[in-house]
């Protein structure tokens, strides 16, 4: 703990330094203790490290960006609590990621506080909160979305599974919320119409950071004779869920959302290897450009306590800066107006904010644990790496938005 | 024939295997002064709590005014007309004692559990209130907390909440227990006072009291009634005297 | 038939351990008419303590060690503050305990992080011990069977044969006769307070390591602790055996049925749809607990073995 | 004996009386809420005080069971709980403007959290009242419990995880309030908390009030004087559920979401924590709690990250030192000032608030250093630009020497009273 958060003072103390000048302020509210705050900080610490770059080549539009965290416990409520105290201190752009359900009450409270208090506007961009509905039904003019959502995520899940012959009985585990919920949805729809030979022989959701021994579930999947498992589970669930996979000595395939959260390999170990797969907008194991790796290995040297894993939030972050030097202001409307439609090139492939819903389209890659990689996770030796068939173009996970969009007057 | 204010049948009680109460009868009329003595440990107490209901019978029943009581939660027993005062003082320690006293008068005064209107605002309960202040000589402290109160005052306002309530047929509970000469004194003409036109029955130890303010005797040993009889005949029963007045001619208990 | 076993089998281990936590509180209530709110604390505070010391030395020190610590906790708290707000009654006792939980955490929080701590299993026991039905059952989770039933024959060793449980078995049943007896009270409650936490402590050195040590595990385990206690009937140690026990394999049990209200309540043609209907009996688990808590106050306010209405 | 003239209307305080001590704090009350909107608060300013509301009214409220009618619940956020999400429905009905809903105005939802918290305390309330002091206690907890993780299965009634959010800016306007602004919500907090406040003020006065004050006292005692202990407990439950849910309905118009979390054990321990460090004897005593733990949360949060531990330490104090809580402190601190020897009095208490402080000093350095040594940031403790590293002997003395230096004094005070002749 000590090392870890030794660098975390560095890194806060870093950007605290520039706050004399500070012009942005922003705000990061995410769980930062509990059992998803690993989670939390491990995006945390990405926005850090970002925004401390760009602060370090001149800054915003020659502003300088102050980011502050908020700890909501995954909580809306407390999130609203928190997202009323980041606003009174005037910050104007929020980061959060970690819980739909609080995402969606996130979007619910700006979307009131901009239509309450026009010229003061605040915008919201979610790095990890995928329920579909964010961008479809219920999306918003004021919430960009930097990570694929449930749907494309899926999408990619079953494009591989397609070509996967011998899983022919599926078990889906996940969260109790929405978020799980759009999961198993996701799955049963989608693997009814890529596979309609797959047999779904169990589909259960637990709650929410609640359950602390999953050995009962991992028993249950085990003797329901599935061939593989498709989960969206993330943080602490995602850990004890791979912990008691281990314990019972499963050797079903887990395919997941989250299987790069924190101390999930760790748990597996060597057995991780060709049976935990995830999804992800890219992984520290690309074939990248030397910038991409230096990024990486900085990010390691700060804090070695994570892996470099939330890329996303580098994107968001700089697609911010992108859109605001694009609009000469960093006036939230203006920055909105410029973020739609905009592609960034990135060291993975272009991102591309979809205009109509503020969805990014991005390349989507499943990997595999393997010992024989450039970067391991968990601070041992083992690592991601893309399977074979495993790249998915973002315009295969692409999906069609019901977004219908209301947009305020152009500035 | 009107029924008695009091009828105990066959009354038992028993607390696992010691038997408390052994098949009591006792009859007590309208408008009597009744007397319950009997050395330490006969079951008096007992004998009350089955009567006011904090106990149920193991088996036998009792009735007040022809109305089968036993089984019947206290408070209802109480709206029924019975009231009792306990042997240690059992008053509302953080009230003063005109709120005390208060308490006692609201539900016969038809307050009930009222929650929408002011307990000051019934005249009527004011009145009796203070009524039964009077009666009791505690107007003087009516507004001193109940806690702070000497200790005789203390018994007064026992009795005072016990009559507040109106209740025709009053059991007090060693009204004088632990008190002085004077304060007996005042204690006896406060029972006698308010006990008239009601029936009464006591527990007391102090002879002088018992044969000052009884109609009638009982006397209770073991959980049986042994004697019920006028104090006359009482006084002259040899199976009081061999039981009970044989060792302590006359028991003059103090605190 | 292997949900059965399954359940059977995890039922029986959370069973035996919430008896650890139960019994001793059930020892210190009965005694000394004291609630422990704090009671999951020591339990917290005994997989902390195993965290630290397994870290410096091995875990079998820390098995020994940790709960001796928590013990010596325990019986300061109640030496230096329990003791201080006895004579303001029960009530102020159980806010005491109260303020205690909240004090606990947050010191665990401050000497810990607020995330979960990396305590693991030893290696010694990190292996299959038998597998069935295709999933293997882990050997430390055989040996918290052995641990907790060896406590729990230490127990009954202590109140039936010793002379000191012959002193707590009275003043269980007489509390007011043991000081004529000459016996010092205020040491007995100090030490019966300091074996209940010391074996709330032994239950969070074993359970540590299996569930997940983080500061939130005594808010979490404290009240079905006290469900337990109140369904066994408050006071009755063989109540609270049967209660964790029951409420051990319920809660498996319930986590291995599948099936929905709709299938079981077929007959009344609640729909599968519907959000009734849609319930399953796994995701009652958590639930149950406290379900029971309440039928069994509707129908049976003394609990399984208690003497008396509470 | 009493003289004649002597009637039942002297035994009654004087109308002065009355009026200093019940009309005139109210008035005090009215004209600080009045007063707040001219200093122009700023928007954390009234965020603080909406929270600040709608803690006074659910401390009051439960201290109706706690103080009033001595029954100490693990789960009164139940009914708080409850109340608000009603709220929730009602004003996503009035925002559909289905049937009757749609002409109900936003400003009066509290009354329906106030029908729903006494409905859903009435129902609870009617098994777990049967029993009182610790095996209640117990009993409250198991039921919050129940009602917390049940809440999750019924995602149509409580949302699930994201719980349920709706839109107070619906349905007709009363009083010219939009109720979209926070200057709007001001009024609407500031109305119902007077409400509330009379209103359970006014409660302690009636029959039912007195008779709870009684079966806390004295249970027996009740029966004999023709009251059911159970159903006095039930009434108030209930009661006390209604202004809880009152108190939620003023949090749902203020955040316009409710999740599960409202109704665990974390917003039930907090208000206990309030109304008993105000102190449960006095009417005011929570109000002053709720005040104060109101603060301490949002602006000590700011200052310490320990200030959980801070709050925990002080409740521990207070129910080992100061059972009366600050109320009493405050009160006792009065009528000393006013009693005979305030000379006396004022140089024992000033001895004694320096004991205190000292070791108040003393034990923040301490708590201050090791967090920020475990934290391991390695940020140092700097207050007042001195410096406290967990290492130099210095801070070790600044903890060491107030703490012992407190404690020998308030050791020596204490001798001193006890040998003093009563």
């Amino acid at each position: 703990m000590s090392i870890k958060t030794a660098a975390l003072a560095a890194a806060v103390s870093a950007v605290a330094v520039t706050a004399a000048q500070a012009e942005i302020k922003m705000a990061f509210i995410d769980p930062l203790s509990g059992p998803f705050g690993p989670s939390g900080e491990a995006a945390y610490t990405s926005y850090l490290l970002e925004a401390e770059r760009i602060n370090e080549a001149g800054g915003v539009n020659g502003e300088m960006i102050e980011l502050t965290g908020y700890d909501n416990k995954v909580n809306p409520k407390e999130s609203l609590v928190q997202l009323q105290k980041a606003i009174d201190s005037g910050a104007r752009y929020i980061f959060q990621g970690n819980g739909s359900s609080v995402a969606a009450a996130i979007i619910d409270a700006v979307n009131k506080h901009n239509k309450r208090n026009p010229g003061d506007e605040v915008l919201f961009f979610n790095y990890a909160a995928v329920t579909p509905a964010f961008t479809n039904e219920s999306c918003s003019f004021w919430h960009f979305r930097f990570d694929a959502h449930a749907d494309m995520k899926m999408a990619a899940i079953t494009d591989y599974i397609r070509s996967q012959d011998d899983i022919k009985k599926v078990y889906l585990i996940g969260q109790d919320y929405i978020f799980g919920q759009a999961v198993a949805a996701a799955a049963e729809s989608q693997l009814t119409e890529k596979r309609p030979d797959i047999e779904i022989v169990g589909n259960e959701l637990h709650p929410l950071g609640k359950v602390k021994d999953f050995t009962p579930y991992i028993q249950k999947i085990i003797s329901s004779g599935a061939d593989a498992v498709i989960t969206g589970n993330w943080g602490a669930d995602m850990q004890l869920l791979m912990k008691a996979a281990a314990e019972s000595g499963s050797d079903i395939p887990y395919m997941t959302f989250y299987g790069g959260s924190l101390g999930a390999v760790s748990a597996l170990g060597e057995g991780a290897m060709d049976l935990l797969y995830q999804v992800s907008e890219g992984i520290t194991n690309l074939e990248a450009s030397d910038e991409q790796y230096e990024l990486i290995e900085t990010y390691k040297e700060r804090f070695p306590e994570y892996d470099y894993y939330y890329h996303r939030a580098h994107v968001a972050m700089r697609m911010f800066k992108e859109a605001a030097e694009k609009a000469g202001s960093v006036d939230p409307i203006a920055v909105a107006y410029a973020l739609e439609g905009m592609v960034h090139q990135d060291a993975y492939g272009p991102v591309t904010m979809r205009a109509e819903d503020h969805q990014a389209q991005q390349n989507l890659y499943i990997s595999t644990v393997s010992d024989d990689v450039k970067y391991g996770v968990d601070n041992i030796e083992l690592g991601w790496k893309v399977v074979e068939g495993g790249e998915i173009d973002a315009s295969v996970a692409e999906q069609p938005t019901t977004c219908e969009m209301e947009r305020p007057e152009k500035p | 024939m009107t029924a008695p204010a009091l009828s105990l049948k066959n009354l038992s009680k028993s607390f696992g295997p010691a038997q408390i109460i052994n098949d009591v009868n006792l009859d007590i009329a309208k408008g009597e002064r009744h007397a319950i003595i009997g050395p330490n440990g006969a079951g008096k107490s007992t004998l009350f709590n089955l009567i006011s209901g904090l106990y149920t019978p193991t088996s036998g029943t009792v009735s007040l005014n022809g109305t089968l009581i036993s089984g019947v939660p206290p408070h209802e027993i109480n709206r029924m007309g019975l009231s009792r005062s306990f042997q240690v003082s059992n008053i509302f320690a953080n009230m003063t004692v005109r709120e005390n006293v208060r308490c006692g008068v609201l539900h016969s005064l038809g307050q009930g559990y009222s929650f929408w209107k002011s307990v000051t605002s019934s005249k009527a309960v004011q009145e009796k209130t203070f009524e039964v202040l009077e009666h009791c000589a505690l107007v003087d402290k009516a507004n001193t907390p109940a806690a702070l109160l000497p200790y005789a005052d203390q018994r007064a306002l026992e009795i005072a909440i016990t009559i507040a309530g109106g209740a025709n047929v009053i059991l007090l509970d060693e009204p004088t227990a632990g008190m002085s000469h004077s304060e007996t004194d005042r204690a006896v003409e406060l029972i006698r006072k308010s006990s008239e036109g009601k029936t009464l029955v006591i527990v007391e130890h102090d002879m002088g009291v018992i044969f000052d303010l009884a109609d009638r005797i009982s006397v209770l040993v073991y959980g049986e009634i042994i004697a019920s009889a006028p104090p006359s005949e009482i006084r002259g029963d040899p199976k009081v005297r061999e039981a009970y007045l044989g060792d302590e001619a006359l028991p003059e208990e103090t605190a | 038939m292997e949900t059965i076993v399954f359940a059977l089998l995890n039922g029986v281990i959370y069973g035996l351990l919430l008896f650890m936590l139960s019994s001793g509180l059930t020892l210190i209530f009965s005694m000394m008419g004291v609630l422990n709110f704090a009671h999951a604390s020591f339990y917290m505070l005994g997989a902390y303590f195993a965290f630290t010391i397994s870290g410096s030395t091995t875990f079998w020190i820390a098995l020994f060690v940790a709960p001796v610590l928590v013990g010596l906790v325990g019986a300061v708290v109640e030496r230096y503050g329990l003791r201080k707000v006895h004579a303001n009654g029960h009530v102020a006792e159980l806010l005491f305990t109260f303020g205690l939980a909240y004090l606990i955490e947050e010191i665990v929080k401050i000497v810990y992080g607020k995330t979960a701590v990396d305590y693991r299993i030893p290696d010694l026991l990190n292996f299959p011990a038998f597998t069935i039905y295709g999933a293997s059952f882990p050997a430390y989770r055989i040996f918290m069977l052995f641990i907790a039933i060896g406590m729990l024959i230490g127990l009954w060793y202590l109140l039936k044969k010793t002379r000191a449980g012959l002193i707590i078995q009275a003043a269980l049943t007489h509390p007011h006769m043991v000081g004529h007896l000459g016996h010092n009270v205020p040491l007995i409650f100090m030490t019966v307070f300091g074996i209940g936490c010391a074996m709330a402590g032994l239950a969070g050195v074993i359970a540590g390591n299996i569930f997940v040590t983080d500061p939130a595990m005594a808010v979490q385990m404290g009240p079905i602790v006290f469900v337990v206690v109140v369904v066994g009937g408050i006071g009755s140690l063989e109540g609270a055996f049967l209660a964790s026990l029951l409420i051990g394999l319920i809660q498996n049990f319930a986590v291995g049925i599948n099936a929905s209200f709709a299938e079981i309540f077929w007959f009344t043609g609640l729909s599968p749809t519907s959000e009734i209907g849609d319930i399953t009996i796994s995701s009652l688990a958590p639930v149950m607990p406290f379900l029971l808590l309440v039928l069994m106050l509707i129908f049976r306010p003394r609990g399984l073995m208690g003497e008396q209405e509470l | 004996m009493s003289d004649a003239t002597q009637n039942h209307a002297d035994l009654a305080p004087s109308t002065g009386a009355k009026f200093r001590q019940r009309t005139l704090p109210i008035l005090i009350f009215v004209a600080i809420i009045l007063a707040i909107p001219m200093t122009d608060p700023s928007r954390t300013m009234l965020t603080l005080i909406h929270q600040m509301a709608i803690n006074i009214v659910f401390a009051l409220a439960y201290n109706m069971l706690l103080g009033k009618g001595g029954m100490l619940s693990f789960g009164h956020a139940v009914y708080f709980g409850l109340g608000g999400y009603f709220c929730m429905h009602v004003m996503n009905w009035i925002e559909e403007g289905s049937g009757i809903w749609g002409s109900y105005p936003t400003f009066f939802l509290p009354v329906m959290g106030f029908v729903a918290g006494g409905l859903a305390a009435a129902v609870i309330g009617s098994f777990s009242c049967r029993r009182a002091g610790t095996t209640f206690a117990m009993i409250s907890l198991g039921v919050a419990e129940l009602v917390f993780s049940g809440a999750f299965m019924f995602d149509s009634l409580f949302g699930g995880e994201q719980g349920i959010n709706g839109d107070r800016m619906n349905g007709p306007e009363v009083f010219g309030l939009s109720m979209g602004p926070m200057q709007d919500i001001y009024w609407f907090m500031a109305f119902w908390t007077v409400v509330g406040i009379v209103a359970m003020y006014a409660f302690t006065r009636t029959p039912l009030g007195r008779l709870s004050e009684a079966t806390r006292d004295n249970p027996q005692r009740v029966q004999f004087i023709g009251y059911n202990p159970t159903r006095v407990r039930w009434l108030v439950f209930t009661i006390s559920g209604a202004f809880a849910g009152l108190a939620g309905g003023m949090s749902a118009v203020n955040y316009e979401i409710f999740t599960p979390e409202a109704l665990s054990l974390i917003p039930s321990g907090f208000v206990l924590i309030m109304a008993y460090v105000g102190g449960i004897t006095y009417f005011a005593g929570p109000i002053m709690g709720a005040i104060l733990l109101t603060y301490m949360s949002s602006m000590m949060s700011d200052f310490t990250e320990a200030w959980l531990l801070y709050l925990g330490l002080m409740f521990v104090i207070i129910v080992m030192y100061a059972p009366r809580g600050i109320a009493g402190i405050v009160f006792g601190f009065w009528d000393g000032l006013r009693g005979a020897q305030s000379g006396e009095f004022l140089k024992r208490t000033l001895i004694q608030l320096a004991g205190c402080l000292l070791m108040l000093l003393g034990l923040i350095v301490l708590v201050e250093v090791s967090i920020r040594w475990s934290n391991g940031w390695g940020e140092v403790f700097e207050p007042y630009g001195m410096h406290f590293g967990h290492d130099s002997i210095l801070t070790w003395i600044v903890i060491v020497v107030p703490i012992v230096a407190g404690a020998a004094i308030l050791r020596y005070l204490g001798r001193e009273k006890e040998e003093m002749p009563a």
